[in-house]
């Protein structure tokens, strides 16, 4: 490009001869004018959303002023509405029980003689094992509701089993239930009927507590959960030291431990799919692999979840009562069980699991990053829900009482039960 | 609450200041109620009876001997811009290069604290923005203010000066940041002690260049010029408001860091680049701009609204709405600056296509400024709340930075050092082959270097977006074209090298223009 | 555009303006929102880790701001819920980000509460997922052939284990990683809190056009 | 200005002329602003703008393709859909239809008196009885009264689910020993649940979607051993691999038992193959339906049924199981009155012990 000659093509002394009349070129002015409409238009949408937030402020103060009258007294029609949306599902609406499997609480002597302080107890810690009602006998495992109620709506359902249900005339407000969290919030579920001697005075005969003896757990599991080896983290560490998880981290306490077990399993062989949980996997045997199942499957923890993906509580109850039959898919607790506690082996109790997780695996299910449920089950369900339902129904399961835990008798009867079914992954 | 309604008030105010101003403008000009400039402003960079052969870079033109004082005044000051500026180039590159590969090789140099990713990429920013752009574009204005003014560059003393504190502080900055003393907000890494220098060396810029405009022998103060002059204000203050330390914290310090970084490159890099494209343009080709009176449009728009979309880096974010729809609102009407400079930078080159065959300089400076046009397009595009969902967090806005960081303004500031060299120094460029190796290794590098990281980054939103795919998944899919960027960017890093080879052999070259220009003098 | 000084005052005086809409408005409205309740100041040894992230440049390819339901599911994949400018009121200098290769950091502590399984992944981030392309960090370690008493052992595979001795973590590793464990936001939002709304009044928006377009079938 | 070349200095005359021309040129820009604004609207509006650029919600695009991806929609779309459960009124009618749902939902409980097995209505009747093609209620209702030849007889509605007490529900086993006596408020609730489900529903019609749907004869005689091999494979995961059903951890059916003293008796529809194979290809394993071919709906509705149960309560006294067999059981598609692997099926469990194992080898009559 050195010694370039000019160009032939000069250009004309006289160029632009319209420069003088071809001020702006319209297009120029049409795409401004354009543009300043559509600016015009966002900002206005954009001064609703001042008046959006400015509303919610408002509401956040009128709440608060209600939640304020609400302490002075228990609300007895909102502890109705608890009732039928926590307890009837096992007690029967009207609170008159199942024969045989679920104690009524309409005219039970235990309320009768206990008051809504004594119901204030057990729906804060639960109560599991052997227990007299009315001289029936019941063996059944009641969940602690503290950690999913508030203490206004502990009061409210305690008042309304008192007084509604029975004819007692004390209820008890919510700054009573806040002391007696402050004493009994964190305690193991009540130990059957015996367990409520020094609860109740003057209660009827109650049957002998049959506690298994939990045992000391082995040495290498409690080195396992709570300080890891030369590989591997603690399962503590990520999933709390009461298993209750937390975020995408799941809650393990009272999971069956089969279940357990396979999930263990399939995150070493490259079923199930997670960096962590496969480094994990891989640095336990499979005789740890049975100890921690059933470590966590007998532990008994409160709740560490609660609601936090804006799902739609209606619309998560439906799915998990109901189902969704227009889309596929069946109620969750159809499988997971009433109230999702599980039914072991193979359907996790999927109450009070955390939320995020829930939704997550739905959507991994949907995706088929995940694809170890047993017939693919959860597959068809997962890619049936939207993102909203995945939350909707994450966010209500979050809103449950946590299952129980399983005993070992339980779980030991179950390990020689259950053939292991290898290989029918997908 | 009331702070809200106020703010609200403020928000609708802001908007409103920019469209009456742009309509006053818009209106002023039509109906000539002020002194609108014409085409005969446009012809203020031609001497009488210039404007009809090519600028040849590597042959004398007959206007370098009217001008040829005014050169040789700015040429020392030009040089050793350059000579900076090209070193950063090279020494940035290198780092972005090394960044690059770390992202797909991540255990290639893990074993230093230095050559951690995070330090890397970021000594790259520094050095090439401040380094490099900032000094090239420096160069650029040096070079240009006192031709279009026709007066001698003052206080080049002072000039110099503030050349060795800027390069001083600047070095100091990038090995503060390598060995992990950093202010912690992107584009405001280098600790704000080192700034003091910075800030100084900044200050040394102004007076002289304020100094040449008031001295200036011409009525009219050509289009370059308003760019030069208002980005050599600006600059400075956006430089110290946002290093002041203790003021700014939490949110409100994210706004700041977005209102500065933003505005670096809109009213500091952007003026550089498109004031050196308005020169140089015309210039080589030989007419003036096409539509001059549009150029008005395009400087105040730019400053009208370029100035506050720097929230659009914040959308879906903790900062208000209000704030956010301003800046996107904002983003968009830059449509109406970037038309009024294609229109003007582009109709010119186009209607004088056979140029770009005669010029390298202006191959370099008007692809430069078709990628502004290009950038600017995507910009507004990106800014808008669905597309921003898709491309925020992503390596698509890596491709978009680099497409007006890099094939806009490095390739504008690359063309002119080709152009400006030669004159300055009064040397032919030594292996004019080079530089059309230089011109390809670019455009090829960066094309394939912009195409992995668009592609890649809308396969990476899509992929975070969907709650369906685990976030492994965004991470996997995309290192392939983590690969080809760092094939594009040796391509790009190869041809700067060719730069430096070719500006230090001019170094060396024995002087050759110079009698040719005295025998054309004594033709005339 | 023939004088110097007009074009100098109105450049300025647009600089300003923008400074006032981007920065001192904000500012205001953001101050007077003040820090968010259940926002606890760092620790010492928090801001210390914290001086150490900024320093390794983390956020360049970490985020601290996970978005709205309306508009991303980070709080579905566990990254917390929507920030609030009330958050971030001891960031000094904020980490927003505005890069994901890595995923947004805001609720690590939450998500991720292990201090063992932060260290090996600082350590090594391929010792637990191979795909990672997360930089290591073994500089934040040391070598020693045997653990003092107040040493923390990095837990390491065997393909990433020294053939002797241990690697254990230094203060640095040790700050930054209780920088990250307490990086827990996930106590109830302000209501009235301040961050980017519109992609719920878009949301909003449609539905409301959905369901007229429901009701008028 | 010394520069200027004269060449280009313009003629300033037409200046003036060119002012009209600017008006003109501001009305066409504003126009052709305008136009492109409303041009922009319209596109968006009419969801002709792609998805991207108008920021359509992920849930709505999520939805579109989630119901494109499900094959059986449109199917779907035809049938009768009931109304949902949010528009039961809140008065005493309403009332009684919730009655009646809980009944159905959960018989056991509900209906507690009358249920001699482990199984609720809805176990088969999916959904609450509005699942199609799993015997819905909406599609029963319109066509009762009707002749049915299981009894030679007109049934009502109410006598149609006193059957099913009786023989489903095995009735014979429930602490009052028999179905709810004629005008009880069990017949009336879950009556008054069938009509507020069946709504809008023209009576004497059979509506699509009625009973188990139609199912194909298969290529080869239902088989016992390959039906076994899909139980395993299939079904035992849920109803357990001895297919007596699962119970959560206080003792409530999840999983109900499909045979065994738990389980419908031997006078059920369910047991005869051909229902049965129609029922699980429809809607079995749940959430999955038609995932078994016919062969296999066939080859394991036949294991399903081989097994014993709960004898047909017509089977009483001195009835033996070749009697009933002879009386109302030749024409069906079943296993009652065959020995299978040498063991007859059909005299059921010693009434008073249904809660025992089966007892095996027991002779007829009982």
């Amino acid at each position: 490009m050195t010694d370039k000659k000019p160009d032939p093509r000069r250009p004309d002394e006289t160029f632009e001869p319209f420069e003088e009349t071809r001020r702006i070129p319209w297009p120029v002015y049409s795409i401004a004018i354009a543009l300043a409409i559509w600016g015009v238009i966002m900002l206005v949408q954009t001064s609703t959303a001042v008046q959006v937030a400015d509303k919610t402020q408002e509401e956040v103060t009128k709440e608060d002023s209600t939640k304020l009258a609400q302490a002075a007294a228990p609300d007895l029609d909102a502890g109705k509405t608890l009732f039928a949306d926590n307890c009837a599902t096992c007690h029967g609406d009207a609170g008159e029980g199942v024969a045989g499997a679920f104690p009524p609480l309409h005219g039970s002597d235990v309320v009768k003689l206990g008051g809504a302080k004594a119901v204030t107890h057990i729906v804060m810690r639960g109560i599991g094992g052997k227990l007299n009602v009315n001289g029936d006998g019941y063996e059944g495992q009641m969940p602690a509701f503290g950690s999913v109620l508030s203490d206004t709506e502990i009061s409210e359902i305690a008042s309304y089993v008192a007084t509604g249900l029975n004819d007692d005339a004390k209820t008890i407000s919510a700054p009573e239930v806040a002391d007696i969290r402050k004493v009994a919030g964190d305690k193991d579920p009540f130990d059957g009927g015996a367990g409520l001697a020094g609860l109740i005075n003057d209660l009827p005969a109650q049957p002998n507590s049959e506690a298994a003896d939990q045992g000391a757990d082995s040495e290498r599991v409690a080195q396992l959960v709570g300080k890891g080896t030369d590989t591997v983290w603690a399962c503590a560490s990520c999933h709390g030291d009461k298993g209750e998880g937390i975020e995408t981290v799941p809650r393990l306490a009272g999971l069956p431990a089969p279940y357990l077990a396979k999930q263990l399993h399939d995150f070493q062989r490259g079923t199930r799919f997670n960096d962590s949980m496969a480094y994990v996997a891989k640095g336990l045997s499979d005789r740890e692999i049975g100890e921690l199942a059933n470590y966590y499957a007998s532990m008994s923890s409160p709740s560490g979840a609660k609601p936090s993906l804006q799902g739609d509580l209606k619309r998560g109850a439906q799915l998990a009562k109901q189902g969704d039959w227009s889309i596929g898919v069946p109620a969750c607790f159809t499988c997971h069980g009433p109230s999702g506690v599980g039914v072991a082996p193979n359907f996790p109790g999927i109450a009070a699991q955390q939320p995020s997780y829930v939704a997550h695996q739905l959507a991994m299910w949907a995706g088929g990053a995940r694809h170890n449920s047993p017939l693919g089950l959860m597959a068809g369900i997962g890619k049936a829900l939207n993102d909203s339902d995945r939350r909707a129904v994450a966010d209500y399961l979050a809103s449950l009482a946590p299952m129980p835990a399983m005993d070992k008798t339980e779980l030991a009867a179950m390990e020689s039960n259950i053939p292991v079914r290898e290989g029918v992954d997908q | 609450m009331q702070i809200t309604e106020t703010l609200g008030l403020l928000l609708a105010l802001s908007f409103v200041i920019s469209l009456l101003a742009l309509t006053i403008l818009i209106w002023a000009i039509a109906n000539k109620q002020v002194h609108t400039p014409d085409a005969d402003d446009a012809r203020t960079i031609f001497e009488p009876g210039e404007g009809a052969d090519i600028d040849y870079p590597d042959k004398p033109h007959h206007f370098d001997t009217a001008r040829s004082g005014i050169d040789a005044n700015s040429s020392s000051v030009v040089m050793w811009l350059i000579a900076a500026a090209v070193f950063w180039l090279i020494y940035g590159s290198l780092h972005g290069l090394a960044a690059s590969l770390e992202l797909h090789l991540p255990d290639l140099m893990s074993g230093t604290a230095q050559m951690t990713f995070g330090r890397m990429r970021t000594v790259h920013l520094n050095s090439v923005a401040y380094g490099w752009a900032s000094q090239g574009g420096l160069a650029a204005v040096c070079w240009i203010i006192p031709r279009i003014f026709r007066t001698n560059l003052r206080m080049t003393g002072l000039l110099k000066v503030g050349i060795v504190l800027w390069n001083i502080g600047l070095a100091a900055g990038v090995l503060a940041i390598a060995n992990g003393w950093t202010d912690g907000l992107e584009w405001l890494e280098i600790p704000w002690q080192i700034d003091i220098i910075l800030a100084a060396g900044a200050a040394c810029f102004v007076a002289p260049l304020i100094a040449t405009a008031k001295n200036r022998n011409v009525h009219h103060i050509y289009v370059s010029g308003w760019y030069f002059l208002a980005g050599v204000l600006w600059f400075p203050v956006l430089f110290i408001v946002a290093n002041i330390p203790g003021v700014h914290h939490g949110v409100e310090q994210a706004t700041m860091n977005w209102w500065y970084a933003h505005n670096v490159l809109g009213l500091w890099l952007t003026p550089l680049g498109v004031g050196t494209a308005y020169y140089f343009i015309p210039k080589i080709i030989g007419k003036p701009v096409y539509s001059y009176a549009l150029s008005l449009v395009g400087f105040w728009a730019l400053a009208l609204f370029y100035s506050q979309v720097g929230i659009h880096h914040l959308i879906g974010g903790p900062v208000p709405t209000w704030l956010v729809t301003l800046s996107v609102v904002h983003s968009v009407m830059m449509f109406v600056p970037v038309i009024a400079v294609a229109i003007n930078q582009h109709v010119t080159v186009a209607s004088n296509l056979w140029a770009l065959k005669e010029s390298m300089p202006l191959r370099f400076i008007s692809f430069g400024a078709v990628m502004y046009t290009l950038a600017s397009f995507q910009g507004s595009i990106e800014a808008l709340r669905s597309v921003n969902s898709i491309t925020h967090f992503t390596h698509y806005t890596v491709a978009h930075a680099h497409l007006g960081a890099y094939a806009f303004v490095s390739l504008v500031l690359m063309g002119a050092i080709y152009q400006i060299v030669p004159r300055a120094t009064g040397k032919y460029w030594p292996f004019p082959r080079m530089i059309a190796w230089h011109f390809w290794l670019n455009v090829i590098g960066f094309a394939v270097y912009f195409f992995s990281l668009t592609i890649g980054g809308i396969l990476q939103g899509l992929a975070q977006l969907d709650a369906t795919k685990p976030f492994a998944d965004s991470v996997i899919l995309l290192k392939p074209y983590l690969e080809g960027r760092s094939l594009g960017g040796g391509l790009m890093t190869l041809g700067h090298v060719l730069l430096a080879i070719n500006l230090i052999a001019i170094g060396f070259a024995k002087k050759t223009r110079e009698t040719e220009t005295e025998n054309m003098v004594a033709a005339e | 555009m023939n004088r110097y000084l007009p074009l100098a005052i109105t450049a300025l005086a647009i600089l300003a303006l923008a400074t006032l809409f981007l920065v001192i408005a904000p500012g205001m409205q953001i101050s007077a929102q003040g820090p968010s309740q259940g926002l606890k100041p760092y620790t010492e040894a928090e801001a210390r880790g914290r001086a150490v992230y900024v320093s390794m440049g983390c956020l360049y390819c970490h985020s601290q701001q996970p978005r709205s339901l309306a508009q991303a599911p980070d709080a579905e994949r566990g990254w917390g819920r929507a920030s609030v400018a009330g958050d971030y009121a001891y960031d000094d200098p904020h980490q927003l980000g505005t890069m994901r290769t890595g995923p947004d950091l805001m609720d690590i502590g939450d998500r991720l509460p292990s201090q063992a399984w932060q260290l090996t992944h600082l350590y090594q981030p391929r010792a637990i997922a191979s795909w990672s392309i997360m930089p290591a960090y073994p500089y934040l370690f040391e070598h020693k052939d045997k653990a003092g008493p107040d040493d923390v052992v990095v837990k390491l595979p065997a393909k990433y284990a020294p053939k002797s001795g241990v690697i254990v973590a230094k203060q640095d590793a040790l700050d930054l990683v209780t920088y990250l464990q307490g990086m827990k936001r996930q106590y109830a939002p302000p209501k009235d809190g301040l961050r980017d709304n519109g992609y719920a009044l878009i949301a909003e928006k449609q539905r409301d056009a959905t369901d007229a377009t429901t009701a008028s079938n | 200005m010394s520069n200027k070349h004269p060449s280009d200095i313009p003629p300033r005359g037409e200046t003036k002329s060119s002012r009209g021309q600017t008006v003109l040129r501001a009305i066409l820009a504003v126009g052709g602003g305008l136009v492109l604004v409303v041009l922009g609207s319209l596109l968006v509006d009419f969801g002709l703008a792609p998805s991207w650029l108008t920021g359509a919600t992920r849930d709505q695009s999520e939805a579109e393709t989630a119901a494109a991806q499900s094959g059986g929609e449109t199917k779907q779309a035809a049938l009768f859909q009931p109304p949902a459960e949010s528009t039961i009124p809140d008065d005493d009618f309403g009332k009684s239809v919730r009655r009646g749902m809980a009944i159905f939902n959960d018989t056991g409980t509900n209906a507690h008196d009358f249920v001699g097995n482990d199984l609720s209505c809805s176990n088969c009747h999916l959904d609450a009885g509005r699942q199609a093609y799993s015997a819905p209620m909406w599609a029963a209702y319109p066509v009762y009264p009707k002749y049915r030849g299981k009894n030679k007889m007109v049934n009502t509605m109410e006598d149609r689910i006193k059957g099913c007490f009786t023989y489903s529900m095995n009735a014979q086993g429930s602490p009052s020993g028999g179905p709810p006596p004629y005008g009880s408020d069990v017949y009336r609730d879950l009556q008054a649940y069938f009509f507020w489900m069946s709504k809008g529903l023209p009576t004497g019609e059979k509506p699509e979607g009625a009973g188990f749907g139609k199912i194909d004869k298969p290529a080869q005689e239902p088989s016992r051993q390959r039906g076994e091999e899909v139980f395993a494979e299939n079904c035992a995961v849920c109803h357990g691999a001895d297919g007596q059903g699962q119970k959560d951890i206080n003792g409530k059916v999840v999983f109900p038992p499909l045979w065994g003293p738990h389980s419908f008796n031997w006078g059920a529809g369910m047991h005869k193959v051909d229902a049965a194979a129609a029922f699980i290809k429809h809607n079995m394993p749940l959430s999955e339906p038609n995932k078994l071919s016919v062969q296999e709906a066939w080859d394991v509705a036949a294991f399903v049924d081989s097994h014993p149960r709960p004898n047909d309560p017509r089977q009483i006294g001195d009835v033996t199981v070749k009697d009933a067999f002879d009386k109302w059981h030749h024409k069906h598609q079943g296993f009652y009155g065959k020995k299978v692997d040498g063991e007859l099926m059909g005299p059921g469990y010693p009434s008073g012990d249904q809660a025992s194992v089966p007892a095996q080898n027991e002779n007829s009559g009982g």
